[in-house]
């Protein structure tokens, strides 16, 4: 037997977590949380190598015999693509968060909190069986709750509750149809929670909807869609900018990851029953966060939106059911995480040194901090999908993939794209530009970002600009997973209407 | 009418063509270095720059040389450069389109921009921030060259976002004013509504075509269905008018002359804003299809001459005169654009002779403000003829060439399109003479306030000519000015015919009818405005007036208002909504059900009354719920 | 002979008398005697049921049963006792502190 | 029993004597424990009772595991009763589980050298006397034999096919429990009144529970399980009687289960017993009564299924809720956890009422899945409970959940440990409440019961919120004033070890546990 690499994967950080659960050093904890990062990291990198080699990665042993359910792990080009994103975003956010907050657990815990959160999520991205990744999709709650409550503002009690709250409900009521799923698996023979064995019975009919209407609740509470989004937007607010980054860039993932994984490859037939449903959903999700986002009088609170807004977008392309839609969706799952973590830290530097989120705090601080106001337009520009930025090319996927079927949907949705440019833009004048106001004289004369924020930067903002250029990679990782879901479900994309054109 | 047969399809880049990206590459470096290094390159970034655009043009004008010596048929050159991604059907590739007629606009955005840049050096130089513009200058310059050497919509579509980037940087390149900050946010989220237009036509041209390169949507535009094809035209022209400031997106335009003047030269006067025209050029085989997206464009171009005509009629603020005017100029290039194959070269004609007497025109307006300790106000000028020499004579050939003094650039370029709307449709015509005789009326009183009559100046205001560096790109435009229309008049027809399918037309320098009528107009417009402004003082307020055709004039045809009442109030009103529905709905709700589940709790707990015998009638209340579900289930 | 069903008749309505008893009576004693009245009234039940049947399982339950209660007689009364020399009462209204 | 009119001759009664041993090596040495008491100086007598009941455990679960590795099962004394796979696996249980109460029975150091039961029961409460018997140090270590005499009763009780022998055994461990829910050390009022309570209502239960088996012995002549459920299928005319004994017989054993409306009782014991009695009683007995209800309603009540499984349903849906909704707003962690209790029996019903019983090899029956759930659930208990005990103001033990804010500053351990517990029994993945209350509600979906699925699964939404606000309460509120974290010895500390590690491990690796049970998921008839 080769190695299990991705079970190795997984465990890495989960161990590193639970080492840093002992008495140590400040110091010494976290370096040895940022290297246990940084080796999840190179573990990662080269899982992917192994990937790009053609090597099978799959481990799949019996985990509980009795249920049929098995220690399964597999990556495909979503999965990957989600792996990555994870394991370069966790040792940015320990860089960033540092110092956490005064008054606040120590860096010990947030750092060993984060690594169990990172080990717990790539599980989530590689679980080939229902019940492994519902195990690991309720297990990432924990540490996230603790980070929120540990670590976060104000009101963090409440929206930690909230957070886990909404959460847990959505994967309760998942927990039902992943019993039902067992039940129709055992009637059908050999019971099996493999993905590949549940997708071969085909559950259609009034099981398979409600089965799927399970899975969906619990996703579109995690993507997090309008009306059971508002956990997020406080969730952000009291939470430190990089569990913020952490909870919006890669757990929120876990709501598209798994329509695209379950809904869609469990359910085929019930998911194309709910397209009608799910496409206006979206385009109420992305018309709601953008105008959530403009009221907001919270930078956190506005990033968080946006997010909202771009899981409409993500869902949108999902339930267009082509090639390209399909495709955009998984590239912007990746994307997001690296634009939202632009967004959350660039926001936390701003905030670290103003000791405040409200918009109306800020004035002109590009005149003393130019760097960290460049930094904040880079980030939103990404947010706003500008050419140029990854970004763009998930978001144009997305938008030219659904048209090529809903046209009039694709329509309204766009409005979102003007609204993104209203969102990001106002925030920016509101905050960075205009007179130096006496509070910004006060806290960022001479306090423009660090050495270390700006390289904490480089990388992301590096991969959004390297992939806005040069997407073809990523294209081409996530790709085969849209096919594969397609032609499972049975879909193939509009013909070109226009004969001869090429 | 179809004309798609008569385009040739473009060859391989090979020579010199293969350095065509260099031009894009780098002025894109450039900037990324210039911001990368930030002060490290304070003392040398903006030579770095003024160098970058003029290798740009350098291989532009070789480019040209190259296609000029080069036989008709294989002028059009196209250059690919990588696989940008694929997705199922659809490849996009990144690759430049070298032809006839984006080796034109290359030219003009390298050559006016490199004039800019050197004017730039002077203009910037007491700004402590010089480096940050010109780097923003040069990420303009690429962005602007990838929309015109695209060879597909896509690419267009980065070059385009890129440019509204570049205008929002540079609109708000003074952040420090609040109003600079507000009208670069307006002009990138207007621009954006218009880049919607142009998302949804690729999203259409990919779903009916299955490409968005020029070649498949040109030849594969016949085969539209009528609707799709007036779709497409209209998203296409949706988009112009974002770019290009065309109504009902035109409100953005006088705002962005808060930017730097060189800014208004280049990107709000000769090329950006320009770039609606291309789009619309570029997209001819689509708008041939489709006889309504035709009209809709000349409808839109004649009601934007006439309106920015208006608007330049009443203000007072010089920039501010000529970005009417500029939005005017571009309703003619809209307009021979809209009007079909007859129109197409007339319309870059105009663009190209346009961006040089507009660019001449805002640089000398920098010039003057320069000399006036930035004050725009022309109620504040007056009698600078003398005193600013350099700058009131290019200037002077500037406004020749714009009202159309024959011989002079416009002259030729604006009356094909007059004569062109003509023989279109009698009343698109008429509209367009009387555009012009409007557009003579308000540049003479912007020549009138400022150099002529008597000094108005502000106290410790000494008006004084500018230097070298910003009065020699002065002449060189001036000289383009007078001198490019003359130049192209017979050439550029046949030059574009195998780019854009026109019809060469019969062109001469005598003045026809239609020409003789437009030079009346234009006099008469001029005389008038002598009549008006010439011979009285001007006083140094603005007076109070009720003329409602001043008023609207003056408060931009009321556009601000327009799109606050229909788009910024009810938006605002919608997220004040939608956050007090998050925050009294949605989560009102979750907390009051938390706050229902705690009041049943309270209730359930006072069961437990803590008497043992109420438990045990509980118990036995228990015993008869059993007896009696059984006994319901035994009758069920 | 009587219809051996009307001793189940009279076990079942001394059952159901040592019921209430339990739900109406304050004093823990009087409760706890109820309680064997219940039982007794099973011992009946049972040994009417061993005449209907013929099976003689329900005497022998019978003597299980009163040796059971005695038991219960003995932890009984060592609790109620005990409760009494803290209280002062048999009220079993009085203990109530353990609520809600 | 199974003797008729024909046979009146006596013949000597023939005992498996290595299939009872477990039962029968606990109680001798509960007796061995009495005479203990009765002989040895108290100085003595601690270590004495602890030699005991460490011999007889170790002893039974030997015995246990030899007869479970040699299949010796079946029918035992004279087939009163029955050594299945339940049997063994829920005696393993009760055996381990008790072992682990027993060890914090004795804690010692907590309390300043004494344990945490009373000085002497008997003395009033503030008198004298008592004040005499504390500075004595004097102690009762009457609760191991005790406790070893309900522990036996249960492993009877659950494991008996005849209703008198489950009648007398549900007293013999009830009895004990009477008494030692009365021994507090500390706040004996409500200690004492917690006994009463328990005492009068379990006797009224249990009152029910043998008239609901005179009920049936009238129809059916019969005793043990299996006559009855032969007896019950033939039955055509006495259906009512049979209804009136199925459901009494239903009350004296839902009462131990805890199952809502006959549930009263738990959080009133629960908060008023001594703290180690709470937790051995909340796994033991809950243990055993689930057990011994399985067996009576899937061997003797079989036939009528279609009769009870919707009357349990509905039951299960009232526990589930009145339960957790309960618990949502108590301010006493003890209370708390009974309702807690309550709740959890609800969703064990679930399984129950889907009543799967014949699954292919190697899958789950209902019996399996509430067997692992009731082991998940009580490492939980035994260590959520052990922790109660370790949380202390200057007086004592301090239940008050306010007075838990902040414990995670004070004892990260302590907190994090109790946290683990309480995201066990919400049922939060990585723990073996998870994994349990999976393979219960499989169980009931399997059934067909999908919408008792649905429902559970909401409750569990709310549930959630009840455990989660005692974490918050730990780990976000600021600490409160004179609430510390007490220094216990192994005895408190290695229960609470075991228990996290098999919660963890129960949650993580859950498959030898599951193995287990499916093995011995089916009762004998």
């Amino acid at each position: 037997m080769t190695f299990p690499w991705l079970t190795f994967l997984g465990l890495l950080p989960i161990l590193g977590g639970l080492l840093l659960l002992l008495p140590m050093g400040k110091g010494a904890a976290r370096l040895l949380g940022l290297g246990f990062a940084l080796a999840t990291l190179a573990v990662g990198l080269g899982v992917a190598g192994l990937y790009a080699a053609g090597a099978d990665l799959a481990v799949q042993v019996p985990w509980i015999r009795a249920f049929g359910a098995w220690w399964a792990l597999d990556v495909d080009g979503m999965g990957l693509a989600m792996v990555l994103m994870t394991v370069v975003l966790t040792p940015l956010v320990m860089l960033a968060e540092w110092q956490p907050p005064a008054g606040r657990w120590s860096a010990q815990v947030f750092f060993a909190l984060v690594l169990m959160l990172q080990g717990l999520s790539l599980f989530v991205f590689m679980a080939n069986d229902v019940v492994l990744f519902y195990l690991f999709f309720e297990a990432t709650l924990i540490p996230t709750y603790f980070l929120i409550v540990g670590f976060g503002g104000p009101r963090r009690r409440y929206a930690a509750v909230k957070f886990l709250l909404f959460s847990l409900a959505g994967g309760l009521i998942m927990l039902a149809s992943v019993v039902g799923l067992f039940a129709i698996s055992a009637s059908q023979g050999a019971p099996s929670y493999l993905v590949a064995d549940l997708a071969q019975l085909s559950i259609d009919g009034h099981v398979g909807r409600w089965l799927m209407v399970g899975f969906l609740i619990a996703f579109i509470i995690k993507a997090p869609m309008v009306p059971l989004h508002t956990w997020l937007p406080d969730a952000a607010e009291h939470s430190t900018p990089g569990t913020a980054t952490l909870l919006v860039g890669v757990l929120d993932k876990i709501g598209t990851f798994g329509m695209i994984k379950f809904c869609l490859g469990l359910f085929p037939e019930a998911s194309l029953w709910a397209t009608p449903f799910m496409v206006w959903f979206a385009v109420v999700s992305i018309l709601w966060g953008a105008f959530g986002a403009i009221g907001s009088r919270n930078l956190m609170r506005l990033v968080a939106y946006t997010s909202v807004s771009h899981f409409g977008f993500m869902v949108l392309g999902i339930y267009a059911f082509t090639q390209a839609s399909l495709s955009g969706s998984i590239f912007y799952m990746l994307n997001h995480g690296f634009s939202t973590a632009a967004m959350f830290l660039v926001v936390g530097y701003l905030a670290k040194r103003r000791g405040s989120y409200d918009i109306e705090a800020f004035g002109g601080v590009q005149k003393v901090a130019p760097v960290a106001a460049g930094l904040l337009l880079v980030s939103g520009l990404s947010a706003l999908s500008l050419p140029g930025m990854s970004t763009f090319v998930s978001e144009f996927m997305v938008i030219t993939g659904t048209w090529s079927r809903y046209p009039v949907v694709t329509a309204v949705s766009m409005i979102g794209v003007v609204l993104a440019a209203v969102y990001v833009l106002r925030m920016y004048q509101r905050t960075m530009t205009g007179p130096v106001t006496d509070a910004t004289a006060t806290h960022f004369t001479g306090r423009d970002l660090t050495g270390l924020e700006r390289a904490i930067m480089v990388p992301i903002l590096g991969v959004l600009l390297f992939l806005g250029f040069v997407p073809a990679p990523a294209a081409q990782l996530v790709e085969p997973t849209a096919q594969a879901i397609l032609a499972h479900v049975g879909v193939t994309d509009p013909a070109p209407v226009v004969k001869g054109a090429k | 009418m179809i004309l798609f047969e008569t385009i040739a399809e473009p060859v391989v880049a090979t020579g010199m063509f293969t350095w065509a990206w260099t031009m894009i590459a780098v002025p894109a470096v450039v900037a990324g270095v210039l911001l990368l290094a930030g002060k490290l390159s304070d003392a040398w970034g903006h030579l770095l720059a003024t160098a970058a655009v003029l290798w740009s043009f350098a291989i532009a004008v070789c480019l040209f040389g190259h296609q000029l010596f080069a036989d008709a048929g294989s002028r059009a050159v196209v250059a690919p450069l990588y696989s940008w991604f694929s997705v199922g059907e659809w490849s996009f590739e990144v690759g430049l389109l070298v032809d006839q007629l984006s080796i034109l606009f290359a030219m003009l955005i390298t050559g006016v921009g490199s004039l800019i840049h050197i004017y730039s050096i002077g203009y910037m130089a007491h700004d402590e921030r010089r480096r940050r513009f010109f780097a923003y200058l040069n990420l303009f310059i690429a962005a602007m060259l990838l929309l015109v050497l695209a060879n597909n919509y896509l690419v267009l579509f980065v070059g385009w976002e890129g440019v509204g980037l570049a205008s929002f940087l540079l609109i708000s390149f003074w952040q420090h004013k609040p109003s600079a900050a507000a009208a670069g946010t307006k002009a990138f989220v207007m621009n954006r509504v218009g880049d919607l237009g142009m998302l949804a036509a690729i999203a259409s041209m990919l779903a009916m075509f299955g490409s968005s390169s020029f070649t498949d949507v040109n030849a594969g535009a016949h085969g539209l269905a009528p609707q799709w094809a007036t779709m497409i035209g209209l998203f296409l022209l949706l988009a112009a008018c974002g770019k290009s400031a065309q109504v009902p997106l035109q409100a953005w335009l006088l705002d962005a002359m808060e930017g730097p003047t060189p800014v208004s030269a280049l990107i709000h006067a000769a090329t950006m804003v320009t770039a609606g025209v291309y789009l619309v050029v570029r997209s001819h085989a689509v708008f041939e299809t489709s006889p309504a997206a035709q009209l809709a464009v000349v409808v839109v171009a004649t009601v934007t001459l006439l309106a920015g005509a208006w608007i330049g009629t009443s203000q007072d603020d010089i920039k501010k005169v000529l970005a009417g005017s500029t939005m005017s100029q571009i309703g003619y290039m809209m307009l021979a654009a809209g009007i079909g194959p007859a129109g197409y070269a007339f319309a870059i004609f105009h663009l190209l002779t346009h961006g040089f007497f507009k660019a001449n025109m805002f640089l000398g307006a920098g010039s003057v403000m320069h000399g006036m300790n930035d004050d725009v106000n022309m109620r504040h000028y007056g009698a600078l003829s003398t005193a600013m020499k350099w700058t009131f004579g290019t200037f002077a050939m500037g406004y020749l060439a714009i009202i159309g003094f024959p011989l002079f650039a416009g002259y030729f370029s604006k009356d094909h399109i007059i004569e062109a709307a003509f023989a279109q449709n009698t009343f698109i015509g008429i509209c367009a003479l009387i555009g012009a005789g409007i557009t003579a009326f308000y540049m003479t009183r912007l020549m009138l306030m400022t150099f002529f009559g008597e000094k108005r100046w502000q106290p410790g205001v000494h008006p004084h000519e500018s230097p070298r560096v910003m009065t020699i790109p002065l002449v060189i435009l001036a000289v383009a000015s007078v001198v490019s229309g003359l130049v192209m008049n017979n050439w550029i027809q046949e030059w574009l015919e195998p780019a854009v399918g026109n019809h060469a037309h019969e062109v001469s320098l005598v003045p026809t009818p239609v020409g003789m009528a437009t030079m009346g107009i234009v006099a008469a417009g001029v005389v008038i405005s002598y009549l008006v402004f010439g011979r009285g003082s001007i006083p140094v307020k603005a007076p109070a007036t009720n003329n409602p055709i001043t008023l609207a004039g003056r408060n931009v045809l009321f556009g601000d208002q327009v799109n606050d009442a229909l788009f910024v109030t009810p938006a605002t009103a919608v997220a004040a909504a939608v956050d007090a529905t998050d925050a009294r709905g949605i989560d009102k709700a979750a907390d009051s059900s938390a706050d229902a589940f705690a009041g049943l709790s309270t209730q359930v707990r006072r069961l437990e009354t803590g008497y043992v015998r109420s438990y045990a009638l509980t118990m036995l209340g228990g015993v008869l719920f059993v007896g009696v579900v059984l006994i319901l289930s035994q009758l069920g | 002979m009587m219809n051996p069903e009307n001793y189940l008749i009279l076990s079942a309505l001394l059952f159901a008398i040592g019921a209430v008893g339990v739900l109406v009576r304050r004093n823990a004693l009087v409760a706890f005697m109820c309680v064997e009245l219940m039982l007794n009234a099973c011992n009946l039940a049972f040994v009417a049921g061993s005449h209907i049947t013929g099976v003689l399982d329900g005497q022998v339950v019978a003597f299980f049963v009163m040796v059971v209660a005695a038991a219960e007689v003995v932890v009984g009364l060592a609790i109620i006792v005990s409760i009494y020399k803290t209280r002062r009462s048999t009220s079993v209204d009085d203990a109530n502190l353990l609520k809600l | 029993m199974s003797s008729n009119l024909m046979l009146l001759e006596m013949a000597a009664p023939v005992l498996e004597w290595r299939a009872l041993a477990p039962v029968l090596l606990l109680f001798g040495a509960a007796c061995l424990g009495i005479l203990v008491e009765a002989v040895l100086p108290r100085a003595y007598r601690f270590l004495a009772q602890l030699v005991l009941v460490a011999v007889s455990v170790v002893f039974a679960m030997a015995f246990l595991v030899l007869n479970v590795l040699s299949a010796y099962g079946g029918p035992v004394a004279m087939g009163s009763l029955m050594l299945d796979g339940p049997t063994y696996f829920m005696w393993a249980a009760l055996l381990v589980f008790g072992a682990l109460a027993l060890m914090v029975f004795s804690e010692r150091r907590l309390n300043g050298g004494a344990t945490a039961f009373a000085a002497s029961a008997a003395s009033v409460p503030g008198s004298r006397d008592e004040a005499e018997a504390s500075a004595a140090r004097h102690e009762h270590t009457e609760v191991y034999p005790l406790v070893l005499f309900a522990l036996a009763g249960m492993m009877v009780f659950l494991a008996s096919s005849d209703l008198l022998v489950m009648f007398v055994a549900l007293e013999v461990f009830s009895l004990p429990l009477y008494l030692l829910s009365g021994m507090a050390r500390r706040r004996r009022l409500l200690s004492q009144e917690a006994a009463l309570k328990y005492f009068l209502l379990g006797a009224f239960s249990s009152a029910f529970f043998l008239f609901g088996t005179a009920m049936l012995f009238v129809v059916t002549g019969a005793l043990d399980l299996h006559a009855i459920h032969d007896a019950v299928a033939g039955t055509t005319t006495e259906r009512g009687l049979v209804f009136i004994g199925l459901a009494l017989l239903s009350v004296g054993l839902l009462f131990k289960v805890g199952i809502v409306p006959f549930h009263s009782w738990t959080p009133d014991v629960y908060m008023g017993a001594p703290t180690p009695v709470t937790g051995f009683m909340a796994i033991a007995t809950k243990l055993a009564a689930v057990g011994a209800t399985m067996r009576v309603f899937y061997v003797a009540l079989d036939g009528e299924r279609w009769t009870w499984q919707p009357l349990l349903a509905i039951l299960a849906v009232l526990t589930m809720v009145i339960g957790v909704v309960g618990a949502l707003t108590q301010a006493d962690i003890k209370r708390l956890l009974a309702y807690s209790s309550i709740a959890h029996a609800g969703f064990i019903l679930t399984a129950i009422v889907g009543a799967s019983q014949i699954v292919p090899a190697g899958q789950a029956t209902s019996a399996a899945s509430v067997m692992f759930y009731l082991v998940a659930y009580g490492f939980a208990t035994i260590g959520a409970f052990a922790l109660v005990t370790m949380v202390r103001n200057a007086a004592g033990e301090e239940n008050g959940l306010e007075a838990w804010a902040g414990l995670g500053r004070k004892n990260p351990w302590v907190a994090g440990l109790f946290s683990l517990f309480m995201l066990s029994f919400a049922g939060i993945p990585l723990t073996g409440g998870f994994i349990g209350k999976w393979a219960v509600f499989t169980a009931a979906w399997r059934g067909g019961y999908w919408w008792l699925v649905v429902v559970a699964v909401l409750v569990s939404i709310v549930a959630a919120y009840l455990y989660l606000r005692v974490i918050a309460v730990m780990f976000a509120a600021e600490p409160a004033q004179g609430t510390f974290v007490g220094h216990a010895s192994g005895w408190t500390w290695v229960p609470v070890a075991i228990g996290a590690v098999a919660t963890v491990w129960m949650g993580l690796l859950p498959d030898q546990v599951m193995q287990w049970a499916a093995m011995a998921g089916g009762f004998l008839r």
